[in-house]
C-alpha cells in the first residue's frame, strides 16, 4: 500500500488554553486534530487526578495533530509563540499515512 | 439562637457533615471519587435551582433595594482583591504576579459556599431576598480585572476583549442569571411545577455535592498544603473576615435584613475555584495555580462551610437583627 | 384557551425557557455545557419515565384503539419520506442520497419532541392515552426503509440483516417498549412505587435536559446553519407542518381524541436526530451528516417546541375537541 | 404471604422488572448502555442513601443486638471462603489461585443485592433494624483475607500493609459506614431534611440502577458463560443458598427478627462483584478475573435478586416469624 | 532488553461505526487493539465537540492496534475495504515491544 | 527548531493496579507521564467495553510518559518487576521533543 510520511505531533496542555490552542491551529490552517482527554498524570508542576472536580483547571488534554512534514516547524513556532508559558508538554514523531489527499494544508478553516 | 447554637446546628447538619466525611476520606487516602462528569452535572443543578428559587422570589422584593445590593457586591469583588494583594506583599515572599492571583480569588465568589449558606439560612429560618442571587452573579468578574491591574497587566495583553467575553459570560454567571430571569418570569407558577426537582430534594442533592467537595479538598489539601509558606496559608483564614467585616459595614449602609446581609457577608468571605483559577491560567499563565487553589479550595472554602457561616450569620443578626 | 393562549402559557413554561436560555447561551458562545454522560443519563431517564407511564395508563385504553394508532403511526413514519425527499429534489439541488437521509429523519421522530408535548399536553389538562408512548416506538424505525428505499440502496448493502436488528434494538426503542410493558405490567401499583422519581421530578428534569438540547442546538447552529442552501432550510419548517397536517387527517380518521391526536401530530412533526443519524452513517455513508442534523437539531426541533407543540395542541383541539 | 405470593410480588415489582429488562435487552445485543459516569454516581447515591437510612434508625436498636449481629456477619465473611474454596476444589478442576479468589467473592458481599433486599423488604412491611448496614460494611473485607489464606498467599507479598489499608478504606466501606455515622447522628431530624433525596426517589433510583445492571449482567453472560466449566457455574447458584442456610443458623442463634435475617441471609448468598476482584487484581493477579467476575455478577447477582431474595425471606418469617 | 518491532496503527474513525470496525479486525485475527474517546476536534468536515451531546453521531473514536509488520498490509487493505467511505484517518509507526509473545496472530477471537 | 530524541513508552495497563503503576514511576524519578481512559478493547483476555460498569475490574487505562533513552532501560525493568503478571501490553517508540529541560529524571517526585 502506498504511503507518505507525515509528523505526529502530540501536545499534552492544560485544559483552560485548549480554545486558544485551537484557534492557533485553525489560523495556521492545520488540515486536522484530534483532543483526546486525560484524567491523571504527573510533570514537573506535581501530581493530578480527575475524580471529582468540577473545575477545568489543573487538568490536561492531549491534542494529537498529523501533519505534513513541510508545516511543522512553522506549525512548532505558533504553537510555542502562543503556548511558552502556559503548563503542558510538545512531543513529534513520524508516521505514515495512506490516504495523503486527506492532509492538504487550508487555508482557513471554519469556526 | 446564639452564635453557639448556631455553630452546633450547622456542624450537625447532614450537608456539613457529609462534606467533613469527604475531607476526612481524602486525607485517609480512601479512593472514594464522585466521577467529574456527575459533579459537573450536580453543580448545573444546583446553580439553576438556587437562580431559579431566586427569580422566583423576586416579585417579593423592592428592585431599589436588589439594585444596592448589587452596586454594593461590585465594590466588594473590585475591592477586595486590593486588600487581599496587599496583605499577602506585606506578610510573604509571594511574586507580585502570585499575589495578584490569589487576590482576585479573594474578590471573587464561591457558588457551593452561597448555596450552602442559602440552604443554612433557610434552615435556620432567615431566608433571604431573591435578589442575592444576582448579586452573587454580579461579583463573579470584576475580581478579575482587579487581579489583572494589580499584576501589571493590561487588559491588550493575553487575550484582551476575548478574554472579557470570555468572563462575562462564563457558564457559571449565564446559568445563574438564566436561571434566575426565569424563576422571575415564571414567578409562583413556575416554581410549583418544578418544585419537586429544583425544591424537595435540593438539601440531599447538596449533601451529594458536599461530600464530593470535600474530597477535593482533602485531596488538594493532601498534595500541597506543606509547600505553602505558613504566612500564605493563614491568609486563607484572616481574609474571610475581613470580607465579611467589610460586608456588614456595606449592608448596615444598604440597610439589608439579617439573612440577606450574611449571605454578602458569605460572599464576600468565599473565594472562587472555578472560574477565577481558569481566568489566571489564561491571563496570568506565571502565576503558579497550585498556590491559588490550594488556598481558597483547601483552605478557605472549609473554613467558611463549617465556622464562617454560622458566625456570619449570628454576626448579621446581632448588627442587624 | 385559544391558540394564542396555548402559546403564550408554553413560551412562559420553565422547561421552554431554559431552552430557549440553551439557545442564546450558545449563539453568545458561553462555554456553558452539560457533561456528555449527564446528557446521556438524563435521556435514559425521561425515555423510562415517559414510557412507564404510557403502560400504566394502558389498563384505560382499548386495545382496539391502541393498535389503530400504532397502524397510523407506521403508515406516517414510512410515508413522510417520500413527500420530504420530493419536496427537498424538487426546490433544492441536494444529490439524491443526502436527499434520502434527511428525508428518512423527518419520516421517524425526536422522542424529546414528543415527551416535550406530553409534558405540555398535561400542564393544559389535555391528557393523551397511554398508548401513544407505543405510537412513538412503533415510527422510530419504519422512515429508515423508506430512506434507504429512496436512495437507491438494496437492503443488501452496508450491513443488511445487521442493520435490521442493530434498528430494530436500537436503545431508544428497546427502553421504550421495555418500560412501557414494565408500567403495563406492575399498574396503578407499580407507578405509586414510583411516582417521586419518575413523576415528581419529571418537569424539573426537563428543563434541565431541554437546558443541554438548547445548547446542542445553538452549538449546531451556530457551526453549520450559513453553510445550508435556504431552500433546504426552510424545509426544516414547512415538513413539520406538512407532517402534522396529514397526522390531523389520519387522527380524525381514527378517532383519536384532541390530547393523542396533538402527541400524534408532534410524532409526524418531528425529526429524528439520534436514531436515524446514526444508522444513515452506517448505510449511507456518503451522505453529508451534518446537513441533516442541522436541520433537524438545528431547525425543526427549535421550531416544533417553541412553536410547533402549542400549534399542534390548538389545531387538534379546534378539529376534534 | 407465603413464599409463592413473596416471589411473585417480588417478580412484579418495577427494580426486578427493569433488572430483567436490561437482561434481556443485553442478550439481544441491543446497544442500550448507561454512561459508565452515571452508572458509578447512582452507585454512590444509593450507597450514601441506604447507610444514612440505617444510621438515622440507629435510635430503635439496641446496641447488644448489633455487636452481635455484626460479629455474626463478620464469621460469616471469614467462614464461607472455605466452604466454597472446598466445593470448588472437589466439583472442579480449577487452579488453586482461582478457586481461593472465587471463595473470597462469596464469603463478602455485594452492596447491590442487599439494597435491593432492603427495599424488597419494605415494600413488604418487613423492616430490618438500622444496624443491619452496619453488618454489610463489616462482611466486606474479612473474605478477602480468607481468599489470601487460601490461596497460599502471606500478606508480606502483593502489597502486604497497603493493601489492608486499600481494603479497609475501600470506597463503599469508607462511604456505608461514614453515612451511617451521619444518619445517627442527626438522627430523626437529619433524616427528614433530606427524605425526599435519600428515602422519596429511592426505589425509582434502584430501577435505573438495576436496569444498569441488568445489562453489564446479561453482556458478562454472552461474553463468558460458555466458556465456564458447568461444575464451577452451578457453584453461583448452590453457594449462596449454603450461605443463606448458615446465616439462617446464626440469625436464629441470636435472636434476629425476620426482616433483619432475611438481610443477613442475603448478605451471606451474595457475591461481591467490585471490592474483591479489585483487591484480587492486585493480590492474585494469576487468577482469571473473568471466571470469578461472571460467576458472581453472570449467576449468582440475577439469582439472588429474582429469586433468592423473596426465598431468603419466606425462609426468615417461617423460621423465625 | 530485548525488543521486538511491531507497527502500531492508529485510526480516528467515526463512532457510528466503530462495532464494524471492531468486527473486521476481529476477523482478521488481529491479537488486540485499544479504544480510546475522543472529545473534540477538525477535520475537513468541521469541527466538533462532545459537550452536552446525546448522540453517538459527529463523535470520534481513537482505535490503536500493535500488529506485526508482517500482518500490515493485510490489515490495512481489510480496513479500508470497510472503512473507506465513513470519516476518518489512518496512520501507521513503528513501535518497539518486549513481549513478543503477546502479539501473535490467533485465528479468530471471540466475539 | 532545536529537537532532541526520546523515547515514548506507552503501557495499557488494567485498572486495578494503576497506582501501583504511578508509584514504581515516582520511585523511578520518571519527569511526567500521563494517563489517558480507554473505554473498549480486546486483547488474548478477551472484549471489553466500558459502558455501564461500575467496577473498575476489567476496565484498561493507558499510560505515557517521554523519557530519555538513558532511562529506558531502568524504567522497562522496574515496570515489569512489578507488572509482569498482571494484564496489559507495553511498547516503546521515538519521539522529538523540543524543550529539553522539561524531561530531566529527578530525584523523587512529591505524593
Ligand atoms: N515526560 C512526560 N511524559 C508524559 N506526560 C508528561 C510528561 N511531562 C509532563 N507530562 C504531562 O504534562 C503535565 C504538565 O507537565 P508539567 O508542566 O511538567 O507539570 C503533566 O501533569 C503530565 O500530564
Ligand atoms: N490531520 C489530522 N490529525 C489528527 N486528527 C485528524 C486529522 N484529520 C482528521 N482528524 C480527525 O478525524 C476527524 C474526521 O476528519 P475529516 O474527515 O477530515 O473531517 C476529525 O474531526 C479529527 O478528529
Ligand atoms: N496488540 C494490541 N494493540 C493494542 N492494544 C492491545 C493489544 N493487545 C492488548 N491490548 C490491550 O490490552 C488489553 C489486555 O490485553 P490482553 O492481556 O492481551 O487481554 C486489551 O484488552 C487491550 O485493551
Ligand atoms: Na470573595
Ligand atoms: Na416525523
Ligand atoms: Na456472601
Amino acid at each position: 500500500m502506498q504511503t507518505t510520511l507525515k509528523k505526529r505531533i502530540e501536545i499534552v496542555i492544560e485544559a483552560p488554553v485548549i480554545d486558544r490552542l485551537r484557534r492557533v491551529l485553525d489560523d495556521k490552517g492545520v488540515s486536522g486534530y484530534t483532543i483526546v482527554p486525560a484524567v491523571a498524570g504527573r510533570g514537573k508542576h506535581g501530581r493530578w487526578n480527575r475524580e471529582g472536580e468540577i473545575s477545568d483547571t489543573g487538568r490536561m488534554m492531549v491534542l494529537f495533530a498529523i501533519v505534513d512534514p513541510s508545516e511543522l516547524d512553522d506549525m512548532l513556532a505558533a504553537v510555542y509563540a502562543v503556548l511558552s508559558r502556559q503548563i503542558g508538554i510538545v512531543s513529534v514523531s513520524d508516521v505514515q499515512v495512506v490516504r495523503d489527499e486527506h492532509f492538504r494544508r487550508t487555508r482557513r478553516a471554519d469556526t | 439562637m446564639d452564635l453557639f447554637d448556631l455553630a452546633a446546628a450547622n456542624l450537625i447538619s447532614p450537608p456539613i457533615l457529609f462534606f467533613l466525611l469527604g475531607l476526612v476520606a481524602a486525607l485517609v487516602r480512601s479512593d472514594l471519587a464522585i466521577p467529574e462528569a456527575v459533579a459537573k452535572g450536580i453543580s448545573i443543578y444546583l446553580v439553576m435551582a438556587i437562580g431559579f428559587k431566586g427569580g422566583a422570589e423576586m416579585a417579593a422584593s423592592p428592585l431599589v433595594a436588589a439594585a444596592m445590593a448589587i452596586v454594593a457586591g461590585i465594590v466588594l469583588s473590585a475591592a477586595l482583591p486590593f486588600i487581599s494583594f496587599n496583605a499577602l506583599r506585606l506578610t510573604s515572599r509571594l511574586p507580585r504576579v502570585d499575589a495578584a492571583a490569589i487576590a482576585a480569588h479573594y474578590g471573587s465568589i464561591s457558588i457551593v459556599t452561597f448555596i450552602a449558606a442559602s440552604d443554612a439560612g433557610m434552615a435556620m429560618g432567615l431566608a433571604a431576598a431573591g435578589f442575592m442571587v444576582a448579586v452573587a452573579a454580579a461579583m463573579e468578574a470584576p475580581a478579575i480585572f482587579s487581579g489583572l491591574a494589580l499584576a501589571g497587566r493590561r487588559e491588550g495583553e493575553g487575550g484582551g476583549g476575548t478574554m472579557i467575553r470570555e468572563i462575562a459570560f462564563n457558564d457559571s454567571i449565564v446559568l445563574l442569571i438564566g436561571a434566575f430571569a426565569i424563576g422571575w418570569a415564571t414567578g409562583e407558577r413556575g416554581m410549583t411545577m418544578v418544585q419537586p426537582f429544583f425544591g424537595d430534594i435540593f438539601r440531599g442533592v447538596l449533601c451529594l455535592f458536599l461530600l464530593d467537595m470535600g474530597l477535593v479538598a482533602g485531596r488538594g489539601l493532601r498534595r500541597s498544603a506543606g509547600k505553602l509558606e505558613w504566612r500564605v496559608l493563614v491568609h486563607g483564614l484572616y481574609m474571610p473576615l475581613i470580607g465579611a467585616a467589610i460586608a456588614l459595614g456595606l449592608a448596615a449602609l444598604i440597610g439589608l435584613e439579617p439573612g440577606s446581609a450574611a449571605l454578602l457577608m458569605t460572599l464576600a468571605a468565599s473565594a472562587s475555584y472555578i472560574a477565577v483559577p481558569a481566568a489566571m491560567r489564561l491571563a496570568l499563565p506565571e502565576a503558579d495555580p497550585s498556590v491559588s487553589l490550594t488556598l481558597s479550595l483547601g483552605i478557605t472554602f472549609p473554613f467558611n462551610l463549617v465556622f464562617g457561616i454560622p458566625l456570619y450569620f449570628a454576626a448579621a443578626q446581632w448588627a442587624l437583627g
